[in-house]
């Protein structure tokens, strides 16, 4: 593992959707490491009374211009303390953390479907990004699912990626009316593969699928993160060997047969 | 040159910076973020005679300036230890301190003998105080069990043993004298103060476990002052300090009050790098205030008017 | 209509919010701030049977999300408090609590006679605890005293009394109970955890009095562990909770554990009017989750899996 | 005693010399109330380990434009964070406070002399100007000390406003090699009334000064001041009749002769 600890300027900082905002940073070493599924911990600042970091996922990270991306959603100390940063200013990151992170399914000619929801999509939408740079331009699904239309992430981005993308709200605003399982019960088959983040009753229902149709599905799991680097153990997730392991170095990714839900 | 090293009984270390139990594993993944080998010493993880997995999660949160946490002691057991952490850890030049927790006096001195036959450690930290179990901590509430344990590791090993107060007492002073009677060659204060914390929306607590321990700069002020009442009134016994340690400033504050050596706990979690910053910044110190000897400091804190 | 009053005793509070002792003065100058008269109750600076003058300065200082205080009670003694602070604040439609504090049962017993006699509270809050005073803490830690001391002023006054607990020690319930089995009508937990700050630079303490009470944020968790604790144990006791509360979601933390009131004392030095922000904070969650009786809240809080 | 909480807006924040700046906000009611000697108390922000307020001497206020300044020193959380505050963010602010502020001394045709050292300097230069605001324009000498030329505050404002400036340098590099009390010792007269602000030991030397004259003089003391309204009694400071007052209520203006020195 290698793991940095940088201290990265801010090129940008805008909001995309209502309370969510992708922060972009100057950060050439860790967009070199980074691979879909990874996150970095975020330190809210040094004088704030909440001293934890906290896990985002990368969501964009380009190893020609240095940049890197997250998207967050504005609800705590430290996303409001992100939300608080214009270009030139510092973030304080940590990363590339996880020890397992998204495998492309390596079946040539495999479907591969996204499902994501909320801030769960951006590591699915770097992950499409890096399948559609291979040689052979892949087959990609990507299931949005969200309360409404402007609810929506990254909508336009996946349009020009050239992805299939399938919108679903639950209030039918925009898309299929209902859940990201309604969309995925029509496309399971046996050359899907399935990668999934997203609050955790998605992730749930997605894997429950999944694995009723003998697909395999990916889970980027959401625990909280003290420290990132496998030294707590506050991150543990029971598995269905009966261990408990972290979620930062055997996750954020696990097989979605592996694990308990609670 | 400045003079860093410091004695625990006869455990030598090159410098008084060390990682606090539970908050650095086993060393392995710290190892390669940092180079283990400027560390005063390595502590790691409480070590049971069992695999134990822990409470259930969630088992942390976060409070103002500190960390509530109710881990419980997860770790892989003794034969674990020792044939897997113990070995990787022996590729450094840097002295391991092993953390240990048990049910009964029986289990500590088994696992000091294991311990001590594997060579698989250089000290040995006695916890007897952890909040997050059942039990954790009767014998750091009872002078008697606490003099009944020391001095049964001291008859069953002649590593070095540092024994691990609970800050959750009336008074640490008589805990400490019966370890210090039962012969520990230091004390290392404090573990987490016992609180817990509740969702007001879920009308929840917080932890699985309810209660959990507290860290982080939040129990400075508390652990200090006990750092100080130990040192008053046991001098010449080394003391192990920590709580809310998280750069050279701080790491002076607890030499001053009286400690020997310090360790560096919940700031890992926020810097992995943390014991070396605190390691870099107490040479700072030394050098910009003159100080040869990093033992000058010592209990060298005066009262404001002296 | 939303039911916010609670009882003590035989003290009807209108809300359940009301002030910590030694953060409000004694009301004088926070009437010309906010309407003392929405307080659930006044509670007033520890008074003593002589003036006296409180610790040398410095007596305060900030650590982490904290303070550490050490006025050591500064006041002007029961005889200007009886002719000039309770006249004072009679003008106003709150009930009065005064908080006692002495060097023996006697000075108490008079303190608590000369209150009832010149009708100068409506309830007595019973000091026992404070850190900052030699012997402030004899009474504290020992359930013999604190159970002769209540029951010494159960029979001096008809006023309803309120035991202020100390958090420093192994266990608050052997306190606790010797104060409820001699007729204390309610508990007030937390006062100030024992702390200290060094100035490494200096090498000195940054008290004057060396150690001094934590408080603030800093020390909730361990509060609402002891409201927890004490609640579990005494469920019909009524209990006055602090220990870093600064806004609504931190008093319904409180009552969820067990408190039937919350007092806020550091909060009000950072927002002057920190104690009426607790109570519309209150207010606010109560309409939000539809709760109509503020006593459904206490001792409310359920585990993580119940 | 009228005491605001108020959330006012900055309207500007730039340096004046090294580690030192002016932030100036929009506070109307402030500006209003405002007084030569008092303070007000900032808050560095609520997400913050460092919960106390700070005490910051009020340097401008213009009841006209509604505007109040305050010259800090960066030093610490709360000046640190002030230091970051840009036009258009808001400041948390309890004033004005202190219950005792500068006097002047009524007698006809007296000769004010400000004694200001580091920022004991802005308070001063806000009694100069209320001074120089009255009908028959006074004399009035401003006395300011510094280490070395380019730590003197508020020159330039103090040639403009017309009063006599009496630099004095430890180090000699601008005006009187020397300190304050060089200075001070020339002009010391029957028809002078000193006002000071400054490190404690200036205080200290320039009040045994003016005692030994028969001088009036009133000081400022510093003192931490967790509330700044009188009911924590953290500020406390003894004085000669043998009782400890609040410096924030009973001062934080003092007579000179009043103050036992620690
Ligand atoms: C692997 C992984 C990847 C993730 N990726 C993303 C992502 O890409 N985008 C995204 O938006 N989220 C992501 N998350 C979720 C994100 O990490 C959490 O939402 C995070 O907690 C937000 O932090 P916050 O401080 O803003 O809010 P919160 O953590 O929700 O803040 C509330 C917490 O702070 C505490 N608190 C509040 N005030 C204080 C105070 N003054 N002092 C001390 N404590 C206080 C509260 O008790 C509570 O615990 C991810 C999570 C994981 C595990
Ligand atoms: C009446 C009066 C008027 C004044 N007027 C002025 C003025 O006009 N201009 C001016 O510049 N100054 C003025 N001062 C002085 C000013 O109030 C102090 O210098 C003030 O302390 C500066 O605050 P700070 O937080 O920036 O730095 P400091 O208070 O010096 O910060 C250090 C303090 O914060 C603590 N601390 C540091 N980090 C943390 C943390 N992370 N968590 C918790 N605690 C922490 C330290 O322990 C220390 O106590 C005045 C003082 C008084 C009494
Ligand atoms: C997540 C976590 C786990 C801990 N586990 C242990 C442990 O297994 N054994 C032990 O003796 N102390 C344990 N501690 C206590 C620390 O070793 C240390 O005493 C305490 O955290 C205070 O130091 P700090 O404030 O620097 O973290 C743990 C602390 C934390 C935060
Ligand atoms: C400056 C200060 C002075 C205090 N003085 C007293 C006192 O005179 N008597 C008392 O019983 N408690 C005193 N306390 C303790 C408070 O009443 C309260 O128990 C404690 O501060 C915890 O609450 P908080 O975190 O909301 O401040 C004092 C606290 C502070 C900060
Ligand atoms: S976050 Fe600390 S072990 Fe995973
Ligand atoms: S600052 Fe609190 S009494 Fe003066």
């Amino acid at each position: 593992m290698s793991v940095l600890h940088i201290d990265a300027q801010v090129v940008d900082n805008r909001e995309v959707i209502k309370d969510h905002r992708v922060i972009t940073c100057l950060a050439p070493d860790l967009a070199e490491l980074a691979r879909p599924g990874h996150f970095v911990n975020v330190l809210a600042s040094e004088a704030a009374s909440s001293i934890l970091r906290k896990p985002f996922s990368i969501y964009h990270a380009d190893p020609h211009t240095g940049l890197v991306a997250m998207l967050y959603q504005v609800k705590g100390p430290t996303t409001v303390g992100m939300a608080h940063k214009r270009a030139g200013d510092r973030i304080d990151l940590v990363g590339p953390l996880g020890g397992n992170v998204f495998e492309p399914d390596p079946r040539p000619g495999v479907h591969h479907v996204m499902v994501g929801g909320g801030y769960g999509v951006p590591p699915l939408v770097f992950l499409s990004k890096v399948l559609g740079q291979a040689a052979q331009t892949p087959q990609i699904t990507f299931i949005v699912g969200a309360r409404s239309k402007d609810r929506l992430l990254c909508q336009d981005e996946l349009a020009e990626m050239g992805v299939n993308v399938r919108p679903s709200t639950e209030d039918g605003s925009h898309g299929v009316k209902g859940r990201v399982t309604d969309v995925l019960s029509e496309i399971l088959a046996d050359d899907v593969a399935v990668y999934c983040c997203g609050p955790d009753a998605m992730m749930r229902a997605v894997g429950a699928m999944c694995i009723a149709s003998g697909v395999d599905c990916q889970v980027s799991l959401e625990a909280p993160m003290p420290c990132g680097i496998g030294v707590c153990m506050g991150c543990v997730v029971d598995t269905t060997d009966g261990i408990r392991v972290r979620a930062c170095c055997e996750g954020p990714v696990f097989d979605a047969r592996k694990v308990v839900w609670k | 040159m400045t003079h860093l090293s410091v004695k625990i009984g006869t455990l030598d270390l090159r410098n008084p910076v060390m990682t606090a139990s539970g908050t650095f594993g086993f060393g392995v993944e710290m190892a390669s973020i940092i180079d283990l080998n400027r560390l005063g010493a390595v502590v790691v993880k409480s070590t049971s005679r069992e695999m134990r997995l822990g409470n259930p999660t969630p088992r942390i949160t976060e409070t103002p300036s500190g960390l509530l946490n109710a881990i419980g002691l997860q770790n892989g057991g003794i034969d674990n230890y020792i044939s897997e952490k113990a070995p990787f850890l022996r590729h450094f030049n840097v002295p391991i301190i092993v953390n240990l927790v048990g049910y009964s006096v029986d289990d500590y001195v088994y696992l000091a003998q294991r311990i001590t036959a594997a060579g698989a450690a250089d000290a040995l930290e006695i916890n007897i105080s952890c909040p997050n179990v059942k039990h954790g901590c009767d014998f750091s509430v009872d002078p008697l069990l606490t003099f009944e344990l020391i001095d049964a590791l001291r008859k069953a090993t002649p590593l070095p043993l540092i024994t691990k107060l609970s800050p959750n007492v009336t008074s640490i002073l008589p805990i400490a004298r019966a370890a210090i009677e039962a012969g520990t060659d230091g004390l290392a204060l404090i573990n987490t103060l016992l609180g817990t914390a509740i969702d007001a929306r879920k009308r929840r607590f917080k932890l699985a476990n309810v209660t959990g321990g507290l860290s982080g700069p939040a129990i400075k002020p508390v652990a200090l002052r006990m750092v100080w009442q130990a040192h008053q009134a046991f001098p010449d016994i080394p003391i192990v300090g920590m709580g809310g340690i998280t750069n050279g400033i701080d790491a002076v504050e607890f030499l001053l009050a009286g400690a020997t050596a310090v360790a560096v706990g919940t700031a890992t979690f926020v810097n992995p790098a943390a014991s070396l910053g605190v390691l870099d910044g107490l040479e700072a110190y030394m050098d910009e205030y003159g100080i040869d000897d990093v033992r000058e400091l010592i209990g060298a804190v005066k009262a404001i008017d002296d």
